[in-house]
């Protein structure tokens, strides 16, 4: 709760990387409350066809019509739904396992220590997107399926921070002073470590996010993320793009815009962060 | 005596984003032809700086906003970037803090030590040849310039830096804590190089926290409190008759082998320069102002100006302003 | 201030590359020869050549290769259904239609002038039965054994007497090929080919295949001495290299979007051609609810066909109302005349008696695969979810499988309600009839139907001679088929094949088959 | 007076990391021997300094006797008790009589924990008071250490305070389990000059006050002579003096102790005259010299110093030097 | 040291070999928990009876439990040998088709490598040079924007811009076709070198401009940050001060300082590559390019269990390689590494 505290109260306070830390934040928010009014925010289904197809932007339809003559802006407005859903669940999961494995890992050392180190790294080295790509295809197009594919390539992430930061903490004087007045492991780890670790984890958190997201489109761009027609800026981009050539950019611009605007805003809150904690730990 | 340096009303300002550090204010002294001054003060208040300022080399977001530094009648700070080179490393050189850093980690000790004489006109093959004098005149075999810098210890290190300062006779030799980070044998070594140096006729300006380390071999000592010089003058007028307040408070909190006084400390904490207190910085820990009631007003709200109160001794305290 | 920095930065990076690859400069003229013919044609697939065996290629865009370096000995003449002799001269029938013998001609030589004798073909033949790959079947289902009577007679025993013995003939595994075709496995990538207009001069997998006169064959020599087939991984890119000037010739497969703005654009010459290719969808005959056959037929009158012409195909493909594809002969509506297009009411009538209403929904799950049949698929499926929706007493799952699982869940009948596409191997009505109708060999399909009538009409039709006699069978056949809908087809797809304005003679028949010899580009 | 602790023939070896090459060659394991067979003892109540040149082995000293690393060998007998042998829970209870004072306050605190809760931990841990109880006694103990007002600086955080600041809440944090033992490590020297005295003055006051016994390490000797009973002086793992600080620094015996005293800048004796000139730098732990690790820089070695170990003999009452030709006056 | 340095190389390989094992255990389950087959995709919709299919599957193996396929492939792995090929074609040595699409991922990702390498040094270095000011930030933005560009996006943008606008570049595709290149290595690029056909190299050229700055600009992103930073930090420490005490010129400071920043940033080159192979996919599938990343997508849809392995595994072994020839360059250009 301090942690929270500490970190939103000196969001405004005069720093650098204010401004990208409040840019950043602004989008991720609107973001956010987009996905939650969807509904009342898209003026049309967003699944529903008609036969005005390939409509430019207009004050009828803000963003246009793509092919099938389904409301662009309104797919964006829910498409934000399922972006966020399988990267917050992907950030999660692989959170909740990368952190207290890592955290175990470094702190206690010994042969688990070397397995998982040589299998986290293993993971880690090869390319993320081709792991996610087979991953997700074995396991089929859904929402949580793609999530537990790009979470499988993030847990390594995560278990690498974590525990290359535990082993340079246990080496630090204040845990040697916790053992020293008696505390036992457990209680250094979540006491004296897992607080210490958490404005990296934040930072990586935001960076992952950012990777997160564009895995997901990745994903999605080659058709394997959702099944439609439910509303999702990868699968858009990809369906948008052959019309790139007839001139109906609108169907290629706002999705990808879309994707990039999110991933970078976490991309700068990350930034912003670890510009700070940089600062602080100065 | 013939002054080599003379550094009028300097003063320094790092503008960091959390607000400007008055670093150094208002500073004036010189430095006389083989005269040792060293600088004494706790940290954060200003020596380095100071130091770092006579060869135009304060560190970013720090600004030299005013003042002179006149070496062989000329202005330093004044000087174009080619004009200050040549006297960088050749005139005026300088040893830093930490050896573990100062040389650069992935070139030879004897590229280094040759650089400097080739950067300033030496051939090639003579200015290996140097090196290795330079290596044997700090006591280091001359093997050690196909060494990197990380296979040497500390004290190697420093005597490496300090062969680099001797390359060209200087004619100042600024010394910024360069024992601080050793053991005090390999201290006294050290120690004991410069004093060399000077011997052949450079003048040290020397940075220490440590006063009784500048006790030792000084010739001046100046004592710097919160970016301002408070006391300046011979080594034995300093230690044997302090005369302000904050010199005579650090001398009492040092401790020493061979003294049996007790040591007591110096009340409160040094101030935060961005925000410095009125008048006399020192006064919110200056016992004497706590106990003498008329000096309220004076202390704390008047600046403090250097004044001569016995031949080349000067202090900067209200109780001697009128005398 | 801190934008136009960026940007400026990024432009002046584009413009240094651009004017750095634009001083390397690129080539532009294709060389001529003097009978005023470009050389060469380039020709853009977004289809790929899978194995240049005949023994075990069994897709399009292979069969369509080996199509142009191979030949049978019987070919489609260019454009028509019409038989024609190719490497035989002639042929006889026996009486009931179980031994075939073939003359062949005596000019008939591979690439690389080895003469072309009875021997070969029956190796070929024989090479095929015993690797047993993919296409086997359809030698080994029909022949029983080939022999050669000396140097130019082939004669075939067949199992069964089968009617259309000489359309089984025009495909690729009775295709002769060249003696340097490893006797007993596949051999994938072997160029040696057979006896056709081309032959093969280079072949990288997957990048470009070129093709050249075969000097040493019999008939007339084609007009462009070069054919340059390059692959792409989709039509988009395709498209861009085509209006880059990069190939000449778009073909399978464009998309119906690009189809439709190139058709408007009018820069390039849009040749049409109807195909044999059907999309129908599949129920699940064993399964609840499509185990119903009012929920069959109910699924069958929701649909509206020109709805999804118009709005996933952009009106380039037909509607198409029966199994057996328009313009073949037996062909009859049968599911316009029993359900119409969008017949809503009758589909909730239909449903109402099934027991379902607006309270109580029918659920349906509609299967699709993504990247198989190209990317109109999913809006396909969107579309008919859309139309059955409309009904308001079904509610659509749409689910996708990647191709290897979704072939997988289907025969297995684990899918309820599924999108399939049918390429004909033969051109007769049998190939569309019996393989999704008759008990056991509609096993791939997985809708589980069966129905004893059926399979004794198709029985039928398949060993009767006469075309008008069986015209009369499949005709019934497809009744009972718009009867119990195990299958309800959807389209039938039409063939695009985009041109530079100077490319052609392009000559495409109802095989599907695009026979490059035809070709020239003016110069 | 009695014995609280006394360290037998303690050892402590750092295996040197070798690469994969060398392990996989099996070439042979090295060893740092940062201690190497050192015996001593402090009575209850008294102070004794550890000093010597970094390296010498004095901070590992201090780890070992209070099994925050394991010993390599030796015994370390806490009010009767051998602590090397004592399991995990039982290591956690004698924790409470035994703390340790850290030589660098800024990394010897959780950044992220308010210092009043780090004060507090202890008593938590230990189970000796719930958490109100903790609370009240870590504003007691603020109050104590000079850190007022006491319920402001409860809640900040590391960051906020200066050094000194932070080895005062270092040293009340210790001092919150009224130990019977205190290992500082080197307690004062990363806090500015002017600020050394009060902390000293503070450690005093609570040895006065719990009758407190203390190993001080330092390298500074002149922070030793203000604080030691008695001085221990270490060179590359091995006590080579130990006496009453007056005797040690008066009349040093060792030519390490007395080279080491000579070099220490004083205000008061400004011109010195050098008696003892020695050279080179500390060599290797991994390969110490033979015989007296100290010959190769001492000006009276002979083949004697190169081949046999000295032992620790007593030249004085309670002072012993370990060296076979023992400066004298 | 010499013969350090090869030893370390040594044993440095060998532990790539646990690494393949980890990734090939992983795709080998992940491909065998989950339905469909690769003897079924390629038969498809075709009517093919079931005895048949049993013939088919038996051929390519898979009626085996799946534990003696599991070391079958291992066994014939470490033969060097890749299998054949489950589906369209079948049977085809999977080694074939590595040596085909692998010298085409190879190109892309080396001229990327090269502009991504280059772009974030400069960048780099200028932000550092002016830290704190405008240019900085602005180049940090650069930073952020091009690690978050989404490459097929970027990349239709190139293309319709420099392709179809313009006319200036080919869009897709390695060479002009028609263009006969004898091919020795598969790099289009060094082959029309050794040959000397300059036609055949200003087209491989021309083609790879698009697709190398796609890549190349989205990577360059992390570079800039590393560079910056490493530069920033190298510029504050003391033996950077110490040179210019000592009067050595101002440029040698700056190349001084820019090989000590740029260690770190090597060790970054080795994971780079990891993500620069992973982004070659969208590349890839964006640019039409005839790759291991299209192949590997390609070959999933009909779960060609020996083609996925055996890419996936050469992909681990090519990752591992390079990180191995970024450690041992790292070991040579810093003096205090030892091994």
């Amino acid at each position: 709760m301090e942690i929270i505290t500490k970190i939103v109260h000196p969001i405004f306070e005069k720093k650098p990387g204010r401004g990208l830390l409040i840019f950043g934040l602004a989008i991720v928010i609107i973001v956010i409350l987009m996905a939650i009014f969807a509904p009342l925010i898209a003026p049309y289904d967003p699944t529903k066809t008609s036969d005005d197809s390939f409509q430019p932007p207009s004050a009828e339809h803000l963003m246009g019509t793509n092919r099938l003559g389904q409301d662009v802006f309104s797919r964006i407005v829910w498409g934000s739904r399922i972006v966020l859903y399988v990267v917050f669940i992907a950030t999660l999961l692989s959170m909740s396992i990368g952190i207290p494995l890592g955290l175990i890992s470094g702190y206690h050392g010994g042969k688990i220590d070397r397995a998982l180190s040589i299998i986290m790294d293993s993971i880690y080295a090869f390319p993320a997107l081709i792991l996610a790509i087979v991953i997700a295809v074995v396991l089929g197009p859904s929402p949580i399926n793609t999530a537990i594919a790009i979470s499988f390539v993030y847990v390594p992430t995560y278990f690498r921070m974590v525990r290359g930061q535990t082993l340079s903490l246990k080496e630090q004087l204040f845990v040697e002073a916790a053992r020293a007045i008696g505390a036992r492991d457990k209680e250094i780890m979540v006491k004296y470590i897992l607080p210490n670790l958490a404005p990296t984890v934040l930072v990586v958190f935001t960076l992952s996010v950012a990777d997160a997201i564009l895995t997901e489109a990745g994903l999605s761009f080659l058709g394997l993320s959702v099944t439609p027609p439910t509303p999702d800026w990868g699968y858009d981009l990809r369906v948008g793009q052959p019309f790139l050539l007839d001139g109906y950019w609108w169907l290629v611009f706002f999705p990808g815009a879309m994707i990039m605007l999110l991933a970078m805003a976490f991309a700068l809150i990350g930034e912003a962060l670890s510009e700070r904690i940089s600062l602080a730990t100065r | 005596m013939k002054t080599i340096i003379d550094v009028k009303n300097l003063s320094i300002y790092y503008y960091t984003l959390a607000g400007i550090v008055r670093a150094v204010e208002n500073v004036s002294f010189s430095i006389g032809e083989k005269e040792w001054v060293s600088f004494v003060g706790e940290s954060g208040s200003g020596k380095s700086t100071v130091a770092y300022a006579i060869l135009n080399l304060v560190p970013s977001p720090g600004k030299i906003v005013n003042g002179k530094v006149v070496f062989n009648g000329k202005n330093l700070l004044e000087l174009d970037e080619e004009e200050m080179r040549q006297i960088r490393g050749k005139e005026i050189s300088m040893v830093f803090q930490d050896p573990m850093t100062s040389l650069d980690p992935l070139r030879k000790v004897g590229d280094q030590i040759a650089e400097v004489l080739i950067e300033h006109g030496a051939e090639k093959e003579e200015a290996f040849e140097r090196a290795k004098e330079l290596l044997r005149m700090v006591n280091l075999p001359e093997d050690r310039i196909n060494y990197y810098p990380h296979q040497l210890s500390g004290g190697q290190r420093q005597r490496v830096a300090i062969a680099m300062a001797m390359a060209f006779h200087p004619k100042l030799l600024i010394a910024d804590e360069p024992t601080t980070a050793l053991d005090v044998i390999v201290q006294d070594s050290i120690m004991d190089l410069i004093a060399t140096l000077k011997s052949k006729g450079t003048s040290i300006f020397f940075v220490t926290h440590d006063i009784s380390l500048a006790a030792e071999r000084s010739d001046k000592i100046a004592v710097m409190y919160a970016g301002k010089l408070v006391e300046f003058g011979k080594v034995e007028q300093i230690l044997d008759n302090p005369l302000h307040p904050y010199t005579k408070a650090l001398l009492e909190s040092v401790p020493d082998v061979w003294s049996e006084r007790k040591v007591s400390a110096i009340p409160g904490y040094p101030p935060d320069l961005r925000n410095p207190p009125k008048g006399c910085r020192f006064h919110p820990r200056c016992t004497i102002f706590k106990i003498k009631k008329e000096l309220h007003g004076i202390c704390n709200e008047l600046e403090t100006e250097l004044i001569e109160v016995e031949k080349d001794h000067f202090v900067a305290c209200h109780l001697y302003r009128r005398r | 201030m801190k934008k136009p920095v960026l940007s400026l930065f990024l432009v002046s990076l584009f413009v240094l590359a651009v004017v750095a690859s634009g001083c390397i400069g690129g080539k532009e003229t294709t060389p001529t020869t003097t009978t005023g013919y470009a050389e060469q044609i380039v020709i853009g697939v977004t289809d790929k050549v899978t194995d240049l065996d005949p023994a075990n290629a069994y897709d399009f865009y292979t069969w369509e290769v080996l199509n142009n370096v191979m030949e049978g000995l019987v070919k489609y003449k260019p454009g028509t259904l019409e038989i024609e002799p190719a490497l035989a001269e002639k042929w006889e029938v026996s009486e009931d239609s179980k031994v075939w013998t073939f003359y062949l001609r005596k000019d008939a030589k591979f690439a690389d002038g080895t003469p072309l004798k009875a021997q070969d073909v029956v190796r070929s033949i024989e090479r095929v039965m015993k690797i047993n790959g993919d296409p086997a079947w359809l030698v080994t289902d029909f022949v029983e054994k080939v022999e050669a009577k000396d140097d130019y007679t082939v004669v075939f025993y067949l199992k069964d007497s089968i009617s259309y013995f000489l359309a089984l003939l025009t495909t690729p595994p009775y295709f002769p090929v060249h003696p340097n075709y490893k006797p007993d496995a596949i051999d994938s990538d072997q160029t040696a080919g057979g006896a056709g207009p081309y032959k093969i001069a280079k072949w990288v997998r997957d990048e470009e295949l070129v093709l050249e006169v075969n000097p040493n064959y019999y008939g007339e020599k084609p007009k462009t001495q070069k054919i340059i087939i390059k692959f792409y991984r989709d039509a988009s890119t395709m498209r861009l290299a085509l209006q880059n000037g990069e190939i000449d010739i778009a073909w399978r497969t464009l998309r119906p979007t690009d189809i439709e703005s190139i058709k408007k654009e009018g820069k390039f010459s849009v040749i049409e051609v109807p195909g044999g290719f059907i999309r129908y969808l599949c129920l699940n005959t064993q399964k609840d609810p499509t185990k119903d056959v009012k929920v069959r037929q109910a699924l069958a009158a929701a649909i509206d066909r020109q709805d999804i012409s118009n709005k996933v195909f952009k009106g380039t493909v037909e509607p198409l109302y029966s199994l057996i594809p328009n313009g073949m002969w037996s062909h009859i509506d049968v599911f316009k005349e029993k359900y119409g297009d969008a017949n809503v009411d009758l589909a909730k009538k239909l449903l109402k008696e099934a027991g379902y209403d607006e309270n109580n929904p029918l659920q349906i799950e509609l299967w699709y695969t993504p990247t198989h049949y190209g990317d109109t698929e999913a809006d396909l499926a969107q579309v008919l979810k859309e139309q059955w929706e409309n009904t308001g007493v079904i509610k659509v799952e749409i689910k996708s499988a990647e191709w290897g699982t979704y072939v997988d869940y289907a025969r297995k009948g684990q899918m309820m309600v599924y999108l399939l596409g049918w390429y004909p191997d033969y051109l007769d009505p049998d190939d569309y009839t019996t393989p999704f109708l008759k008990s056991g060999a509609n096993k791939w399909t997985g809708t589980g139907y069966s129905n004893p009538t059926m399979d004794e009409i198709l029985t039928k039709a398949q060993t009767i001679v006469d075309q008008k006699e069986r015209a009369k069978f499949y005709e019934q056949a497809q009744k009972i088929l718009a009867e119990d809908v195990p299958f309800i087809p959807l389209i039938q797809g039409k063939l695009y094949v985009v041109t530079s304005p100077k490319v052609k003679g392009v000559v495409i028949g109802p095989d599907m088959i695009f026979k490059y010899y035809t070709l020239y580009k003016e110069a | 007076m009695s014995e609280l602790l006394r360290v037998e023939h303690l050892k402590k070896y750092f295996p040197v990391k070798r690469s994969i090459l060398e392990v996989l060659t099996k070439k042979e394991e090295k060893f740092v021997r940062a201690v190497d067979d050192i015996s001593f003892s402090i009575e209850r109540g008294e102070t004794l300094a550890l000093i010597g040149e970094s390296g010498c082995g004095k901070t590992t000293t201090g780890r070992v006797i209070l099994r925050l690393i394991e010993p390599t060998e030796g015994k370390i007998i806490f009010d009767g008790i051998d602590i090397t042998k004592l399991g995990k829970e039982q290591l956690r209870e004698i924790r409470k009589r035994m703390q340790m004072v850290f030589q660098d306050p800024y990394a010897s605190l959780s950044p992220r924990m308010k210092i009043g809760d780090a004060i507090a931990h202890p008593l938590l841990i230990h189970g000796l008071a719930d958490k109100e109880e903790a609370k009240e006694l870590a504003l007691q103990m603020l109050k104590r250490v000079g850190l007022t007002p006491e319920d402001e600086f409860y809640n900040r955080y590391p960051h906020h305070l200066s050094g000194g600041q932070r080895q005062r809440v270092v040293i009340a944090r210790a001092m919150i389990l009224k130990p019977d033992f205190v290992v500082a490590d080197e307690a004062v020297s990363m806090i500015d000059v002017s600020m050394r005295a009060s902390i000293l003055e503070l450690l005093e006051s609570f040895r006065e006050e719990y009758n407190l016994t203390m190993l001080f390490i330092t390298h500074d000797i002149a922070v030793a002579k203000l604080i030691a009973d008695r001085i221990a002086v270490m060179y590359l793992g091995k006590i080579v003096e130990i006496g009453p600080t007056d005797e040690v620094l008066n009349n040093p015996a060792h030519p390490y102790t007395l080279a080491l005293i000579q070099a220490v800048p004083s205000i008061v004796k400004r011109e010195k005259k050098k008696m003892i000139e020695i050279t080179g730098e500390v060599p290797n732990a991994v390969n110490p010299p033979s015989g007296c690790r100290f010959h190769p820089r001492c000006p009276f070695a002979d083949e004697l110093c190169k081949t046999k170990e000295p032992e620790l003999i007593e030249i004085g009452k309670n002072h012993f030097v370990a060296c076979h030709h023992p400066v004298k006056d | 040291m010499a013969r350090g340095v090869g030893s370390y190389i040594i044993i440095r390989g060998l532990m790539i070999i646990p690494t393949i094992l980890i990734l090939y255990t992983i795709v080998f389950i992940f491909l065998r928990i989950l339905p469909g087959d690769p003897i079924l995709a390629v038969v498809g919709t075709k009517n093919i009876p079931p005895e048949q299919l049993a013939h088919l599957r038996a051929m390519a193996g898979l009626d085996k439990p799946l534990y003696v396929q599991y070391f079958d492939y291992l066994f014939r792995m470490i033969r060097g040998d890749f299998g054949v090929t489950l589906a369209f074609p079948q049977g085809k040595p999977v080694w074939e088709y590595l040596k085909l699409r692998f010298p085409a991922t190879l190109e892309l990702t080396i001229f990327s490598f090269t502009v991504s390498v280059l772009l974030g040094l400069i960048t780099g270095v200028i932000a550092a040079k002016n830290k704190g000011t405008k240019i900085d930030t602005s180049m940090r933005i650069y930073s952020i924007v091009a690690y978050t560009l989404f490459i097929p996006w970027f990349g239709m943008m190139l293309q319709y811009l420099f392709g179809v606008h313009f006319h200036l570049l080919p869009t897709s595709g390695r060479i002009d076709p028609g263009i006969d290149l004898q091919r020795i290595t598969g790099l289009y690029v060094l082959d029309s070198i050794l040959t000397g056909n300059w036609e055949a190299f200003t087209s491989a050229i021309r083609h790879l401009v698009l697709p190398s700055i796609t890549l190349g600009m989205v990577l360059s992103g992390a570079y800039t940050r590393l560079v910056r930073n490493n530069m920033v930090d190298v510029l504050s420490q003391d033996f950077i001060r110490s040179y210019h005490a000592r009067g050595v010129k101002h440029w040698k400071v700056t190349l001084y300082a820019l090989k000590n920043a740029f260690i770190p940033v090597i060790t970054l080159m080795g994971l780079q590559f990891a993500i620069l192979l992973g982004g070659a996919v969208l590349t890839e599938t964006t640019f039409s390019w005839p790759g291991m990343g299209t192949f590997i997508v390609d070959r999933i849809d009909y779960r060609d269990y020996n083609a996925i392995q055996g890419a996936v595994v050469f992909f681990a072994f090519f990752v591992g390689l390079i990180s191995l020839v970024v450690d041992v360059i790292y070991a040579l250009l810093d003096p205090r590494v030892k091994y």
